[in-house]
């Protein structure tokens, strides 16, 4: 009988099934980092919009109150787009020509909507409310970053579920003053911690089992 | 002359007693480095050969603990740290429940490590041997007996050991090339 | 048939017949009756053929929804992948946006919705300018807060994809201004002859505005004439009171002043004008809690058991027209009348002098409440009894009656006919109403309309009168425009419009409006014209402001009245009928479609009808003694498994065949036909559904006749109900109930053997729900089984319609259901109602076996259900005692139909494909209180939170709350010693408990 | 050069007729899957399976694009065939580890000529009993959902479920029967290595066989190693079936909550499985002419155990019968009444006939040695095991606590193409078996010769 194989088989082989585990290994890993790529999330890509908006102009260099346009952020769950209305406020005497501003020009002429691209989308079966979180004293900030930075809006967070989870069960380490729930880049005046605990108790916050229980978001 | 370098010497027999025989003589003879090829197993060669132990049965032991520590902390992690979850009023931790998984993963895991600790303590896969060089050797998965002695003896020699293996009324006597 | 088959159906009948259940046994079906060998012997040849066998071809019934199916697989299957990322979804938000609006939270209008021109108020929520979801209007005498099904389904109705859109003239679209110019050119030549060519055909009205135009229009052309037709109108009590009174008047009731009540064939519980209000009167009164330890009595007299039947502690199973007899002899024993004070049948004059004395005894504090369906004299009767018992001014009331010029709506259609074959009309105007479908069948009214030379039809569907008219006109959706009308008392509700209307619809006030001299008012001046010029005083802004937001007009209620009761109202009694081998039978409004002009909405056709339980058909309901005459009982046995037989109905020379089904409690030789099924042009969902006894309906006899021949003839149909017939052993405690003397001598003697196991009683350490513990008491004393919790569920929770193949098939969506048992002999069982909704159970069987985690606890102890995480294993329905779990076997839900999609509660997940669902106490609800306290920085208040099917019930007999707080509603109820849970030994321990039902029966007759 | 020696007819209580010698034997069982044409039983066999098979993706096909309503499941009755199939495969694999495993440390030798192909039928057995937990699901793309790996959800499977106890369970079974499956495997592959024609074939045996060469070293592991298998796949194979038993055991429902199910059920799947063992040694020993090595006394020995197994599940049914009435619970007494009067009376009288009153036939030794007679008392007790499953399943399920929702099952044209189809996966993957690796054990076979016993002879 003659050879069936060369000698270097040998090795090979031997390297094909123990290396097997570390394949597996490693393509696990892959899959949960793709998952949680910015790829899959969408986290940190600027959108395109109809008009280039720019929050780093209006919140940012201007100051804007996030509430002047998110009007429903403390009364209901939908922040609220503001209408075209609110735009054309200052845009009627200010850049009243500019032909960017045009979509919105034309909006305020035809009374059609513009048509602004989602930039932070949940899925349909989870039930996001602002108003609570705002009036609990979690800062647009934590979920938006900082938007008064952005020149064109993009999602700061994953928003999957295991990030939402983090502060549901521990409030204390994002909870502000009310106050200042609005205020971009804002630092706490002592120990988060202990300044979230103590607001915590303050503000009624419910138990983590409450918090993490399905049916505070999902239905 | 000095020969090319070869694996070793090849005896062929026809039926097991006459392997064992052959052995046992080569082994008396001062023999070490030797193997005896068979298409079954033959308890007597273990004796003779001195191969009764193996570290399987400790391999596979660890093998089972490792499964069955991972099967009851993984539940317990995440039952009572990850995510505690009232289910049907149940404590987060029913040990109870966790009791088949636990099992079942340290059948898993000794089974796996059973059979990667056969290969290995065989040195297999090894698709490549010289044995195979021998043209009569495909019988020896059939209904021949092969005692092969190696090279790598230090008693081996190029003239004697063939004829030693002779004495042992072998079917054929023949080299192994490398 | 083979000879032995008959000895079966013999066996099983005598079964049956002399009701022979051991003690407390409650059965829900024939089948449970005949346990008899044969009938084992029976169950063995008949079962397993379908047991195992082949069923039958699915996919030729599956209908059109089979390509959304096959869509929505297809995007199921996208989602296979884990790397799916979020499609790119936009915003459009407002140009200019209203200010009393906050995207994201709905807003409630008070309107009214109108049934046979009776109004009901009712609040409309609305999200972003979708009304989404009725509820009762708190303010409205005729709601009191509850809603029936017909309102929680009416907004299914806007949205139905197969409303009339488009204007037709002979079947070409054409537009408003069309019609407009073409009427202007019949009304030039009408006007030379003062309107003589005009005929205007309506459903009953009763609203001011209108009665206002027809005024003016009657100014403009004299001889035009006006004719109503209501095919389920109250035309015997309208006959009935001009024979006691020589005028029409309208009636109501007080039913909290009256301790002992006497139905003649009425269901005031469950239909007719102000039974919401008279439902919730009623229970209140039986609702033996908080110390209250008096119940109110009620008799029924009926044919075919009723929500009021079931709930009355004396129920006697009459023909139609024995009931007149009853009247008579009652009359007689209160010496109102003189009538017979015996007959042949003997039960009558058993029960008179109980419920004579007890009447007398509870004189001006009882009621003797006849049925819209009874004779004019029944009527007439019933007036002059409770003349009698001092009750008129205490527990009833007249009025002037509540119509526009109410008259004989028979004679008037009559008179229409006679002008339609004289050729007289040139313009007939339909407003709304389907006259040729509904009309009596003699009259032919599909053939004599087409006599008119122009005809128009308003309506809301192209149905089988829009067919015969040159003009189609699509009208609007009471959701959709402005009107009024008066409620069971008068009193004025207002219609106000929620949405623009969704398609090129017009309402019968604008379409009325074209007569007169302004035609082209919108609806909103013309409301708000004619009230500004009926309010007196100042400020009529404020008022009108008000009014519109109230949804009623502030005392507006008629003034009641006390009309004499005339001389020689009340004659001798007419010669009865005589049978003469023959059936009797008795038409009826159809529980669930009512005249049919709800045959196409999903919601009410797939609405399980009350006691029957049957959905999606009508049949010939006759009891199990008659049908087994017929030699048609032994098949039904399992309706729901397999086909029911047919009988072929003949009545004056009309034939009809029709499926039969046997109705335990049904008094014999009758049979009972629903109206409203066999629509031809209904759209996608009525038509074709069941069939039409219209066919039969003739104007003398409306209601109920004798001379109906029924026989056994080939073929059998398929009925779908939503629970099939089994035997229900009284051991397994499911309904505890009791007689109100059993349970003040020994309060516990009621719920005995239903208790759980002590709670200490377990190895598990017990989970603590500190904060909410949200829980449910259902008091089944209170209970009429009239459905509108489970529409209510239903809109809700935007629960599918699975149409009728899947519901035979056992996959009917509806989160809760109402149960019916029976017990006792099937001629008079008493029947039970049951609503079963999730029971929320703290040691919840279904969670411990999910693998994925997609059902377990909150920390308020609701049975959450995470339906993005379902796989599907359905183990946990498997495991649920209960059997509350809902699965979506096919792609039910209906992600296609655009205006389907607007209907949808925002805050609901559209279940897909694949998944696992149920009741969840409304979390939604729940959710946004807790929420809105939060923000308030309090905790919820008691009744901030009432899920859909509490809101919507008309008794109350469904109450949620915390039950951690001691005084909240429900932890008061589930403290009362009739409190038990359902299968509770099973230690489930279920957050929703039940409340014993009791009877209160008059101890003479129980004799 | 194969020694042409004439095989004698077995003698009773022979467990391999004499005559053989290594090399006949070597050749006989090689030749199977060696020689180049193939018989007409089996082109027939295979073609059947296949079309099965076809059937089978089909109705796959149907059920993804419609949903599971294509079946007759309904509210009560959740779980249908689909369950009733898994189940009854699962069961059909226990023989195979039974009798390689349970018989090899009870040191059984005449396992050693059936259970090569007693385990490809317990690996193409679990193959069919996967499909279904998959198959059932309302989303079975979601399927991994069932086991624990990182996501970004932070949910993890539900470990107190009995559905998660079987994806591990049947996973580990399926995993393990496999590698022992393999193992026993390599020294036949390296036989055929070494006795192959073709090239390819030499190639593909040859990586298979992994260089097995059968020294003495190799002899030594391999020996321990198949013990240690053989140690863990005994209480896993029990633990299975016990598992499977928990699905219905854990859950509340009448007929279902029961403490004994897990012996019963295991007690039901040998049964079932050394039934499927005869349903396949019958034909192909004949077809193959194998008889000389599948003797007539394996088939008596299976026909005992099947007898054994058959009255332990028995003994099951009168329990079960009896616990129901003596425990004096309304529902679990009703249960029990429905299934013996209700809709299903049919399918539990006959599952009585079949699993009772057939094997009694077994105690007869005519009977057992009659090969006919004993394939078509496996046929019966396959169909009646099948049957056990369904009745215990639906009948359940159909009438339970509350009357109100009490409601028949109807399976339909799907749920009988799903079931039958996989009898064709099966077929298809058995065959497919047979004609390309040995069916039955060469060098365990070569053990059972006279030849192979070493005569000591003394030397000084």
């Amino acid at each position: 009988m003659s050879q069936i194989f060369h000698h270097s088989t040998n090795t090979f082989a031997r390297i094909t099934i123990f290396g097997a585990i570390f394949v597996i290994a490693f393509l696990t890993w892959a899959f949960d980092e793709l998952n949680r790529s910015a790829y899959e999330t969408r986290a940190t890509v600027p959108r395109e919009q109809p008009v280039p908006f720019s929050h780093a102009h209006h919140a940012g260099g201007m100051g804007i109150d996030c509430r002047y346009c998110h009007t429903g952020v403390e009364t209901s769950s939908f922040a609220n787009i503001p209408p075209t209305k609110t735009c054309m406020n200052c845009h009627s005497q200010i850049w009243s020509t500019s032909p960017t501003l045009e979509p919105v020009r034309a909006s305020f002429r035809t009374g059609d909507s513009i048509l602004w691209t989602r930039v932070n989308d949940l899925p349909d079966f989870v039930y996001f409310n602002h108003s609570i979180h705002v009036n609990k004293g979690v800062g647009c900030e934590i979920c938006h970053g900082r938007v008064d930075k952005m020149p064109l809006t993009w999602q700061e967070a994953s928003l999957q579920m295991d990030w939402c989870l983090e502060c549901h069960r521990h409030p204390e380490r994002v909870l502000r003053p009310r106050e200042f729930v609005t205020t971009m880049g804002y630092t706490p005046a002592g120990d988060q911690e202990e300044i979230g605990r103590r607001l915590m108790n303050e503000y009624h916050i419910r138990s983590t089992r409450e918090l993490t229980s399905c049916s505070t978001c999902h239905r | 002359m000095i020969a090319k370098p070869i694996y070793g010497v090849t005896a062929e027999f026809d039926n097991p007693t006459t392997l064992v025989n052959a052995a046992r003589a080569a082994r008396e003879k001062g023999y070490r480095k030797m193997e005896a090829y068979s298409p079954f197993p033959i308890e007597e060669l273990n004796e003779v050969l001195h191969l009764h132990k193996n570290k399987l049965p400790l391999i596979v032991l660890l093998g089972g603990i490792t499964g069955g520590l991972t099967g009851y902390l993984l539940q317990y992690y995440i039952t009572v740290w990850n995510f505690p979850i009232n289910v049907g009023g149940r404590p987060l931790h029913s040990w109870p429940a966790y009791i088949i998984i636990t099992f079942e993963m340290t059948i898993l895991f000794a089974a796996i490590s059973a059979v990667l600790g056969l290969l290995a303590l065989c040195g297999l896969p090894m698709p490549y041997h010289p044995m195979f060089n021998v043209p009569r050797f495909a019988t020896a998965s059939r209904n021949r007996f092969f005692l092969c002695i190696e090279a790598a003896d230090p008693l081996f020699d190029h003239d004697k050991t063939p004829e030693f293996l002779e004495t042992l009324e072998p079917k054929e006597v023949s080299e192994v090339a490398h | 048939m083979p000879s032995e088959r008959k000895k079966l159906d013999l066996a099983a009948v005598r079964a049956l017949l002399n009701g022979k259940t051991n003690g407390r046994d409650y059965w829900r079906n024939l089948e449970d009756l005949a346990s008899t060998p044969e009938f084992e012997e029976l169950m063995e040849r008949e079962f397993p053929r379908q047991a195992i066998g082949w069923s039958e071809d699915e996919d030729s019934v599956e209908g059109r929804r089979n390509f959304l199916k096959m869509m929505g697989a297809s995007l199921a299957l996208a989602g296979l992948t884990a790397c799916t990322r979020q499609p790119t979804e936009h915003i459009a938000p407002y140009v200019r946006q209203p200010e009393e609006l906050v995207p994201g939270r709905p807003l409630f209008y008070a309107t009214a919705t109108t049934l046979n021109g009776v109004a009901t108020g009712v609040l409309a929520e609305s999200h972003e300018g979708r009304p989404t979801k009725i509820e009762g209007n708190p303010e409205h005498p005729g709601s009191l807060g509850a809603a029936d099904a017909f309102m929680q389904a009416s907004v299914l109705t806007m949205y139905d994809p197969d409303r009339s859109k488009t204007l037709s003239y002979n079947g070409e679209i054409r537009g408003w201004g069309d019609f407009f110019s073409t009427l202007g050119e019949i009304l030039a030549v009408q006007r030379t002859k003062s309107g003589a060519g005009i005929r205007i055909l309506t459903e009953t009205i009763t609203s001011p505005t209108m009665a206002n135009q027809i005024a003016a229009i009657q100014k403009l052309y004299p001889a035009a004439k006006f004719h109503q037709w209501e095919p389920a109108g109250t035309h015997s009590a309208r006959a009935g009171a001009t024979q006691a009174f020589g005028q029409p008047v309208n009636t109501y009731y007080d039913l909290s002043k009256a301790n002992v009540i006497v139905a003649l064939d009425s269901d005031f519980l469950a239909s007719g004008h102000g039974s919401l209000r008279y439902a919730r009167q009623f229970s209140a009164r039986r609702r033996v809690q908080g110390g209250q330890t008096s119940m109110n009595r009620l008799y029924a007299v009926e044919p075919l058991p009723s929500s009021t039947g079931a709930r009355a502690d004396h129920r006697l199973p009459l023909r139609a027209n024995d009931i007149e007899e009853f009247a008579w002899a009652l009359a007689t024993n209160l010496k109102v009348a003189n009538g017979p004070t015996k007959g042949e049948n003997w039960d009558i004059y058993k029960w008179i002098p109980g419920i004579g004395k007890d009447l007398q005894q509870n004189a001006g504090a009882s009621l003797v409440i006849a049925g819209d369906y009874q004779p004019p004299i029944v009527h007439a009767l019933a007036h002059a009894m409770n003349e009698k018992l001092g009750n008129v001014g205490k527990t009833v009331f007249y009025t002037d009656p509540l119509e526009v010029n109410a008259q004989d709506q028979l004679a008037s259609l009559q008179d229409l006919v006679k002008d339609l074959d004289a050729g007289a009309v040139d313009l007939l105007l339909i407003l709304g109403g389907n006259p040729a479908f509904n009309a009596p069948v003699e009259l032919g009214m599909g053939d004599r309309l087409q006599k008119a030379h122009m005809r128009a039809h308003l309506s809301l569907y192209d149905d089988e009168t829009s067919e015969i008219c040159q003009w189609r006109l699509p009208e609007t959706h009471y959701l959709e425009t402005w009107g009024d009308a008066r409620a069971f008392d008068g009193t004025v509700t207002l219609q106000q419009p929620l949405i623009q209307p969704l398609y090129e619809g017009r309402s019968a006030l604008q379409l009325l409006q074209m007569l007169t001299v302004d035609p082209e008012a919108s609806p909103y001046a013309i409301v708000k014209g004619y009230w500004g010029s009926q309010h007196k005083g100042a400020d009529f802004e404020n008022w009108w402001r008000k009014s519109v937001h109230d949804g009623l007009i502030a005392d507006s209620a008629l003034p009641t009245k006390t009309p004499a009761l005339h001389g020689g109202a009340i004659s001798s009694p007419s010669e009865k009928p005589k049978m003469a081998g023959k059936l009797e039978v008795i038409f009826r409004p159809d529980p669930s479609i009512y005249d049919g002009r709800f045959a196409n909405n999903g919601w009410l056709q797939e609405l399980p009808k009350p006691v029957t339980k049957i959905t999606w058909d009508n049949a010939a309901i006759m009891s199990p003694a008659t049908a087994h005459q017929l030699g048609v009982l032994k098949e039904t046995l399992n309706a729901g498994d397999e086909g029911v037989p047919m009988v072929e109905l003949n009545y004056r020379g009309r034939t009809i065949k029709a499926p039969v089904w046997a109705q335990p409690g049904q008094v014999d030789g009758c049979v009972v036909l629903h109206l409203g099924y066999g629509r031809t042009r209904a759209g996608r969902t009525g038509t074709g559904m069941g069939f039409n006894p219209y066919g039969f309906r003739t104007a003398n006899a409306l209601w109920h006749d004798v001379g109906l021949i029924a026989k056994q003839t080939s073929g059998s149909y398929e009925i779908a109900t939503t629970q099939n017939d089994h035997v229900l052993d009284t051991r397994r405690q499911i309904i505890q109930s009791g007689t109100l003397a059993e349970y003040l001598k020994d309060p516990e003697s009621i719920r005995a053997g239903a208790e759980g196991p002590p709670r200490g009683l377990t190895m598990y350490p017990e989970w603590k729900y500190e904060g909410y513990a949200w829980g449910m008491a259902i008091d089944l004393n209170a209970c009429t089984g009239c459905s509108a919790c489970i529409a209510a569920c239903q809109a809700e929770n935007n629960i599918a319609v699975v149409g009728k193949d899947q519901v035979r098939r056992g996959r009917a969506m509806h989160w809760l259901r109402v149960d019916s048992y029976y017990h006792g002999g099937v001629n008079n069982p008493e029947i039970h109602n049951q609503p079963v909704p999730c029971m929320q159970c703290e040691n919840a069987p279904c969670e411990l076996v999910c693998p994925v985690q997609a059902t377990n606890h909150s920390a308020e102890g609701l049975n959450d259900m995470v339906y993005n995480r379902c796989v599907g294993t359905r183990y946990c329905s498997n495991n649920c005692p209960y059997k509350v779990r809902r699965f979506n076997f096919y792609l039910f839900s209906d992600y296609e139909t655009p205006s389907l999609k607007l209907l949808h509660n925002p805050d609901v997940t559209v279940r897909s494909r694949g998944v696992m669902e149920k009741c969840t106490y409304c979390v939604q609800r729940i959710n946004h209180a807790k929420i809105e306290a939060e923000k308030e920085g309090r905790t919820v208040r008691e009744g901030e939170i009432q899920t859909a099917c509490q809101a919507t019930c008309p008794t109350e007999a469904i109450v949620f709350g915390d039950t951690n707080d001691p005084n909240s509603r429900v932890s008061k109820m589930k403290a009362e010693k009739l409190n038990y849970g359902l299968l509770a030994d099973l230690n489930t321990r279920p957050r929703t408990t039940y409340l014993a039902s009791l009877r209160n029966p008059n101890p003479e007759l129980e004799a | 050069m194969p020694d042409e020696t004439q095989i004698a007819e077995p003698r009773p209580n022979e467990i391999i007729a004499p005559g053989y010698t290594f090399g006949t034997v070597t050749d006989q069982i090689a030749s199977v899957v060696l020689t180049g044409k193939t018989p007409g039983f089996w082109l027939a066999a295979f073609t059947i399976g296949f079309a099965l098979l076809m059937l089978f993706l089909l109705s796959v096909a149907v059920l993804l694009a419609k949903g599971v309503g294509v079946w007759g499941i309904r509210t009560p009755v959740m779980w249908g065939f689909a369950i009733t199939n898994f189940v009854w495969w699962i069961g059909i694999g226990h023989a195979g580890t039974l009798i390689s495993a349970i018989l090899l440390l009870l040191n059984q030798r005449w396992r050693n000529s059936i259970n090569r192909f007693a385990e490809a039928m317990t690996l193409f057995a679990v193959a069919c009993a996967g499909m279904f937990p998959l198959l059932h699901l309302g989303r079975p793309w979601l399927f991994y959902w069932l086991f624990p790996y990182p996501n970004t959800m932070n949910v993890q499977p539900q470990f107190r479920s009995p559905l998660v106890w079987d994806v591990f369970a049947v996973s580990t079974y399926a995993t393990v029967s496999l590698l022992f499956w393999y193992v026993g495997l390599m020294p036949d592959l390296a036989t055929l290595r070494d006795r192959t024609q073709s090239r390819f074939a030499r190639f593909a045996y040859g990586i298979l066989a992994m260089g097995w060469r059968g020294s003495a070293r190799h002899w030594s592991v391999y020996e321990t190693a198949s013990l240690l298998l053989a140690g863990l796949a005994t209480p896993l194979v029990l633990s299975v079936h016990t598992v499977v038993s928990f699905d219905f055991t854990i859950a509340i429902v009448p007929g279902w909550h029961s403490t004994f199910f897990p012996p019963y059920f295991v007690a039901g799947a040998i049964y079932s499985g050394f039934a499927m063992v005869l349903a396949l040694a019958i034909p192909l020993r004949s077809v193959y002419g194998l008889q000389g090595l599948i003797t007539d006394k394996h088939l008596d020995n299976c026909g005992k155990v099947m007898l054994a197994t058959g009255l332990i599940v028995a003994y099951a049914y009168i329990l079960e019968t009896f616990t129901a009435w003596y425990s004096g619970n309304v529902f679990e007494e009703a249960a029990i009444w429905h299934r013996m009067t209700g809709p299903y009376a049919v399918a539990y009288w006959a599952l009585l006939t079949c699993n009772i009153v057939a094997p009694q036939f077994l105690w007869i030794r005519k009977v057992r040695n009659t090969p006919v007679l004993l394939f078509i008392a496996s046929i019966v007790v396959l169909i009646g095991m099948w049957l056990e499953r369904f009745v215990i399943i639906v009948s359940s399920l159909a009438q339970d606590f509350l009357p109100s929702s009490w409601g028949i099952f109807q399976a339909t044209r799907w749920d009988w193409a799903t079931y039958v189809g996989t009898i064709g996966l099966f077929l298809f993957l058995f065959f497919a078996f047979i004609r390309l690796l040995p069916m039955i054990s060469i060098f365990e076979v070569r053990t059972l010769l006279p030849q192979a016993k070493v005569e000591e002879e003394v030397r000084s």
